[in-house]
């Protein structure tokens, strides 16, 4: 079965919702995703009976460029976790009309596609391409649906378009060196593409500045909270739950094992980048008033934990980050979703104005409860899995890079329950908190019950990503 | 003696270009300008090629310089002396017009291109048959064209200069 | 006279149209009349085609003459409009003095 | 027929918690309580099944579910194993815990989501029972963490009051202080033995005996009894213990007193062949468990709130416990664990009989003369404050005797600490006794006649629970005749020291231990009784006994220390270091737009300065090609 269909249906989709009309947007683009969500279990299930698999066709002659896809274990778990959340991700504002509601439908579906690309393409230019095409959708989304007065969306935007496009020119460059060096930018020539200690430091440092930015890890992370609350709730998802696993994705994928040498050497800077910004998110979470602002930050604060397990380059490192991902990207998704839920009721984003809710709207309390726990990984959920195999992974590193990853655990329960007493707990608000729709319901129910079953049977997962994960270690470690 | 001739000639054309540069008044640069052409039209001469230096003579001497002139008169700048560029930009200028000859013939000199002898053609190459044979065989498109261009220009000079005639 | 090139050598007149080249640019930055830039324009036209008449008797080969030609046309045309354009310009601001023709700022 | 039964000793709470959480409301008020008590129950008499089974045969019973988390050294797989040590400990687990659900009935009648707390209820018996039965260590984990997110809950059960929240929430994040030591502990076993299941744990460590594993080893078992520490309140993170009666009191019983504390000496005495490995731990473990007991016992005489003495008398028990475990005498451990699970609950159930009959008063100062009101709750509190301070015969004059003579054995000091503790206890168990229910009622008229004897749904367990108060000392009877030490003998590789005859110091030390009961007994009695004494109010306490009131303010230093560096930090983070990134970042946009502002002068339109850059700009061409 050919790989490139799935970029075949999300385009197809994204053109087809750009002209149907705004009544029927939503559904089209529902209909389209579901699609892509489909397929994708087709492959998943072709994955299972015959393993790795990739399509090539000829695209560019000069520079030899052949339009290459590959579906591997990993691309394939990033591939569903992408297309499963497609439409979780609409159906949070299904029911919600805005204005010009086909353009942002067709905009969420070409996003989906770039990612898709992303995910999926084994050539470095295609992939740089489909990078740079996500991009795009993500900047008119949040410009032109976004909340929050006009002029300072716009900036925030732009500081992310231009802060995450400087940052991938590093990348471009580092791209064209390695095509010079190598001659051809197929994933496997490049693996063996045997690069000279100082070439391979260079090379890291430009892809980790590209990636950094947009995981975020610490330093490069001040576009982040402002354009998570600037962002429409679909625009919000698709950054958080999404677009950040495109930066993990990405320096499994084709930092570590293309510049293994530079990757141990720089271990210990980068780790320590990533726990700092684990616990930058987490303490500055605690200041926070806007709650989107203060989710964002909670994820600042996941997604450094992932890059933590990412960079200490081990195996139980690498699975746990993997893992995480999946589960960071359902949990995410619950968290912003309930901001959305409480904005749309109360009409305010503010914390200090919320409180006693939970006496008014019991099933919304076990929903937004429950994600808080998969957000702060308690056993049974599949975070927890995630953070334990990366503890382990980091562990086996060293020691003192533990304790300071294990602090966020109780730090993130500190943040996370004291956010849950001021917005839900506390005697009963004079405003009226209509309990959840169905359309919400069921948001919160998918996510929870993919965080439980595969927290208790993550067997499933583990069995399809560790061949490629052990093809990949092989390469970092010689 | 040629090259006697060709010094002198050389002296006139180089004295003479200096003076249209240097000279105050418009209208004394535009005569000396035309000393300066007629020195080139006797360079052609010298170098048999006739056909060139009257044609030189008559574009250049008769036609642009008189259209100076006529120009110069019709904004009457003859009498009053223009204002004098600042000393600055005059030195700056001064200095990289030496600093371009300096170049130019450095990069002549250092390029030392070998010059092989001179094949003497046995018909007269430079007659005005011969030339007029080769504008109106090979070259025939090219000929045709600079009428075109001759006509745009004359067309886009009237328009230019046309007062608007302000309602 | 076809010996001329033996006795006075290419190389003087290289260097004599590159000296009239260079008075030509001496005389466009030099003076502040645009008339007078317009003139020493024609002188650098004037050297180039010099050199272009040199080297056809050089190599014996009337095709760089006919370019000569064509080149005083374009010359001619090109005095004709530069004319027009200042007698426009002279109209309506007065003056050709080239530090004051300013308007067209970055 | 195995895994099925087994497996629904697990599916009975689990199925109570969903049933209560999500139809609890429709059930109206009493069917919530019914089904949870019935689900327990029923773990219950499972659980005795398997512990007649297993006294007689003595054969461990293993059940392997599914793979769980597999790492590249070692596997966690999901699987249960019911032997000696978890049977017992889930005996009074699924006992108490039943007791306590029937009790809750009566006691949470009123309450309007009592569906939410039955659920809570059900799912920390279902974790409880995780914890117990785990086969390795990332099983327990799951309960460990499982038991502290259901403390949170229940502490946190009336969420209108944002003191409790608080309480609640300082709960949770202590005990995951404590879970983070628990994680490393784990790590660092599996990373030197490359397995975390407890008997192949236990093989690992008879072959692997090389010089460097201890010393990580060392650091191993250091971690996880911080894990202990979080979980069974000892000193370093014990606050969040007396905070954690802001919940109801059955949740203050049963997990406060009865089984969660308990966790910390379950994992310990399960790890008891790794603990042996390092003996400076253990004593470290056994002087942090003598001074926390000494310590609690100190601030427990002083307090006027009556959970808030039990609060404190359970820490300074399980500082006993843990001084005993110290000491290498597991088997003490688990029989103190077993009675002072008995009377600690009876005394919290009738602690909550006596504020449920004076209407959710909990001052002591506020009560008196109940004995006559509430003859039985007066009975049972009486027989388990009797048992507590250790007066013969009952139970807990045994445990206590037997840490004694541990203690009296191994080192003096200690025993001194524990002996000290000891009195205390006996002093502010009775003191708290004659001001509850001796002398004059003190409280207002209003709750005068509103006084009456708590239901029989209530009563049954107290009396229940004294009676076990009663005779659960002939579990493990002094001089060789405990049935208890050899029923644990598989566990414990060390094996039990033999029971010697009666020795003489032995007699000696169980004088002494009844007489420093008595003591206790006659300070209280002519405090409280003969001069009548009754606290002062909060303002007027002086000197000494202020600060013991207000716990050394331990609170506060906690709170300055550790809580307000973060706040600092976040404003810190906040407001500065957010510009400065911001400023960083958008210092390269103004840096190029100030840029732009010379370039912008050169082209000022002046055509005799274009020219010139135009003569320039070809020299220079001119010069690069041909010169350079």
């Amino acid at each position: 079965m050919n790989i490139a269909i799935i970029l075949l249906i999300l385009l197809a989709g994204s053109l087809v919702t750009y002209f149907s009309g705004n009544r029927f947007a939503s559904k089209v683009a529902m209909l389209f995703a579901i699609a892509a969500a489909a397929f994708s279990i087709s492959l998943l299930l072709e994955y299972q009976s015959t393993g790795a698999t990739s399509y090539s066709i000829e695209w560019i002659s000069k520079p030899n460029i052949a339009f290459s896809l590959k579906v591997d274990g990993l691309s394939l778990v990033m591939l569903l976790l992408n297309s499963l959340l497609l439409p979780i991700i609409m159906l949070t504002s299904i029911s919600h009309t805005v204005k010009s509601e086909r353009i942002l439908y067709s905009l969420v579906l070409f996003m989906s596609f770039a990612m898709t690309g992303v995910f999926l393409s084994s050539n470095a230019l295609v992939y740089y391409v489909f990078w740079e095409m996500s991009l795009i959708p993500i900047y008119f989304i949040v410009v032109l649906w976004g909340n929050g007065e006009r002029a300072k969306r716009r900036r925030s935007a732009m500081t992310f378009f231009i802060y995450t496009f400087a940052g991938s020119l590093f990348m471009l460059a580092a791209i064209i060196y390695m095509y010079v060096k190598v001659g051809s930018l197929e994933l496997h020539d490049i693996y063996n593409a045997n690069l000279s200690h100082t070439e391979q430091i260079w090379i890291f440092l430009a892809f980790f500045l590209a990636y950094a930015i947009k995981i975020p890890v610490f330093p490069f992370h001040t576009w982040q909270a402002s354009v998570y609350q600037k962002a429409p709730i679909m625009g919000t998802l698709l950054l958080g739950a999404l677009m950040s696993k495109m930066g993990l994705y990405s320096v499994i994928r084709w930092q570590l094992p293309v510049t293994p040498y530079a990757a141990h050497e720089l271990r210990s800077l980068v780790l320590i980048l990533s726990i700092i910004g684990v616990l930058y998110g987490a303490i500055i979470a605690l200041r926070q008033d806007n709650l989107k602002r203060f989710f964002a930050y909670a994820s600042l604060s996941h997604v450094g934990f992932i890059a933590a397990g990412v960079y200490a380059l081990t195996y139980d490192g690498l699975q746990g980050a993997v893992i995480l991902i999946l589960a960071h990207g359902f949990g995410i998704i619950g968290l912003f979703f309930s901001a959305e839920v409480i904005h749309r009721r109360l009409k305010t984003p503010l914390i200090s104005k919320m409180g006693g809710i939970k006496s008014s709207a019991p099933k919304f309390t076990i929903a937004f409860f429950f994600m808080i726990l998969a957000s702060i990984a308690i056993p049974l959920t599949f975070n927890f899995v995630g953070e334990f195999t990366i503890m382990y992974g980091v562990y086996q590193v060293h020691l003192g890079y533990l304790l300071p990853l294990g602090a966020s655990m109780f730090l993130g329960a500190f943040f996370m329950l004291r956010m849950y007493q001021y917005v839900m707990l506390g005697d009963k608000i004079n405003r009226s908190f209509p309990d959840l729709t169905i359309n919400e319901t069921l948001v919160f129910v998918l996510s929870a019950v993919v965080l439980i079953f595969f927290g208790i049977y993550s067997k499933p997962i583990v069995d399809i990503i560790s061949p490629s994960l052990q093809e990949l270690m092989t390469y970092i470690n010689r | 003696m040629i090259t006697i001739i060709f010094y002198i000639l050389a002296a006139i054309t180089l004295a003479s270009g200096l003076l249209t540069v240097l000279s105050k008044n418009p209208v004394h640069s535009a005569i000396y300008m035309i000393v300066c052409f007629f020195s080139i039209a006797g360079h052609f001469l010298m170098l048999n090629a006739q056909f060139l230096s009257v044609i030189h003579i008559i574009v250049y001497t008769g036609a642009i310089m008189i259209l100076l002139l006529f120009t110069l008169m019709l904004m009457n700048l003859n009498e009053q002396h223009e204002p004098v560029k600042k000393v600055a930009s005059r030195i700056a200028a001064t200095v990289s017009a030496c600093l371009m000859v300096v170049l130019l013939l450095g990069a002549f000199l250092k390029a030392t291109p070998t010059i092989e002898a001179y094949k003497a053609a046995e018909i007269d190459f430079q007659s005005v048959k011969v030339i007029g044979d080769v504008i109106l065989n090979e070259y025939l498109v090219p000929f045709e064209f600079t009428s075109v261009l001759l006509i745009a220009a004359m067309i886009g000079a009237v328009l230019v200069s046309k007062r608007e005639n302000k309602a | 006279m076809h010996d001329i090139l033996e006795q006075v050598g290419i190389n003087n007149y290289i260097y004599l149209s590159a000296l009239l080249f260079c008075v030509g640019v001496l005389g466009m930055l030099y003076r502040r009349s645009t008339i007078v830039m317009l003139m020493s324009v024609e002188l650098m036209l004037a050297a180039a085609n010099m050199l272009l008449a040199v080297f056809s008797v050089y190599h014996q080969d009337a095709s760089a003459q006919v370019f000569v030609i064509f080149s005083m046309a374009v010359a001619a045309a090109e005095v004709a409009v530069g004319l027009a354009i200042l007698v426009a310009i002279f109209r309506n601001i007065g003056s050709i003095d080239i530090d004051n023709l300013k308007n067209l700022k970055g | 027929m195995e895994t099925g039964l087994i497996l629904l000793l697990l599916i009975f709470p689990l199925a109570g918690f969903l049933i209560n959480l999500f139809v609890g409301k429709k059930l109206g008020k009493t069917l919530p309580g019914l089904i949870a008590t019935a689900a327990v129950t029923g773990s219950f008499v499972i659980t005795l099944i398997y512990f007649i089974k297993i006294v007689s045969t003595g054969q461990a019973i293993h059940v392997h579910l599914f793979e769980w988390v597999s790492f590249s050294d070692f596997k966690a797989n999901f699987e249960l194993v019911l032997d000696q040590l978890s049977l017992i400990w889930l005996m009074f687990v699924t006992g108490i815990g039943a007791l306590i659900h029937l009790y809750s009935i009566g006691y949470m009648k009123g309450d309007e989501n009592i569906d939410r707390f039955f659920s809570y209820l059900n799912l920390f018996i279902f974790f409880m029972i995780i914890l117990v039965t785990a086969n390795n260590l990332a099983i327990m984990f799951i309960g460990w963490e499982g038991v502290g997110l259901c403390s949170y809950l229940l502490i946190g059960f009336w969420y209108k009051n944002h003191k409790f929240n608080d309480a609640a929430k300082k709960a949770f994040i202590m005990n995951r202080i404590g879970d983070l030591g628990f994680l490393t502990g784990v790590f660092t076993l599996g990373y030197i033995f490359k397995t975390i299941d407890f008997d192949s744990l236990k093989l690992a460590v008879t072959t692997t005996s090389n010089l460097e594993v201890s010393g990580l080893l060392g650091l191993g078992t250091l971690c996880l009894f911080i894990g202990a520490m979080g979980k069974s309140a000892q000193i370093p993170l014990y606050t969040w213990l007396p905070d954690a009666m802001a919940g109801p009191t059955p949740v203050s019983a049963l997990i406060h007193a009865a089984t969660m504390v308990t966790a910390g000496i379950f994992m310990i005495t399960r790890l008891n062949f790794i603990f042996n490995l390092t003996p400076d731990v253990q004593l470290f473990i056994a002087i942090i468990g003598a001074v926390t007991a000494l310590f609690a016992a100190s601030i427990g005489i002083f307090q006027t709130d009556i959970k808030k003495v039990l609060a404190y008398s359970t820490v300074s028990q399980l500082g006993l416990m843990f001084l005993a475990i110290g000491l290498g005498a597991y088997h003490v451990a688990v029989f103190h664990v077993i009675t002072h699970a008995f009377f600690k609950a009876c005394l919290f159930l009738g602690s909550g009989s006596v504020i449920h009959a004076m209407g959710g008063e909990q001052d002591m100062r506020k009560m008196g003369g109940l004995r006559k009101v509430l003859p039985i709750t007066f009975a049972t509190f009486f027989i388990s404050t009797l048992s507590i301070s250790g007066i013969p015969p009952f139970a807990g004059f045994f445990s206590k005797d037997e840490i004694m003579v541990v203690a009296f054995e191994n080192n003096i000091g200690l025993w001194v600490l524990a002996a000290l503790a000891s009195l205390m206890t006996a002093f502010y168990m009775f003191r708290a006794l004659f001001l509850t229910f001796n002398k004059g009622f003190r409280g207002t008229e209003e709750q005068k006649h509103h006084l009456h004897e708590s239901p029989f749904v209530m009563t049954l367990p107290l009396i229940i629970l004294a009676v076990l108060a009663t005779i659960g000392g002939l579990i493990s009877l002094p001089f060789g005749y405990s049935w208890l030490n050899e029923y644990l003998s598989p566990i414990l590789v060390a094996g039990v020291p033999a029971e010697h005859g009666a020795t003489s110091h032995q007699f000696m030390l169980i004088g002494i231990s009844v007489l420093i009961a008595l003591i206790g007994l006659a300070i209280a009695y002519y405090q409280y009784i003969v001069k009548s004494v009754v606290p002062e109010e909060d303002d007027k306490i002086t000197g000494f006994a202020k600060v013991a009131y207000n716990k050394y303010y331990i609170d506060e230093i906690y709170d300055t220390l550790f809580v307000k560096p973060f706040y600092v930090l976040a404003n810190f983070f906040k407001n500065i270091v957010e510009n400065i990134m911001n400023a960083i970042v958008f210092g390269f946009g103004y840096l190029i737009a100030a840029l732009s502002i010379p370039l912008r002068a050169i082209q000022n339109g002046s055509i005799g300065l274009y020219l010139f850059f135009f003569v320039i700009g070809f020299c220079s061409i001119v010069a690069y090609l041909f010169f350079v």
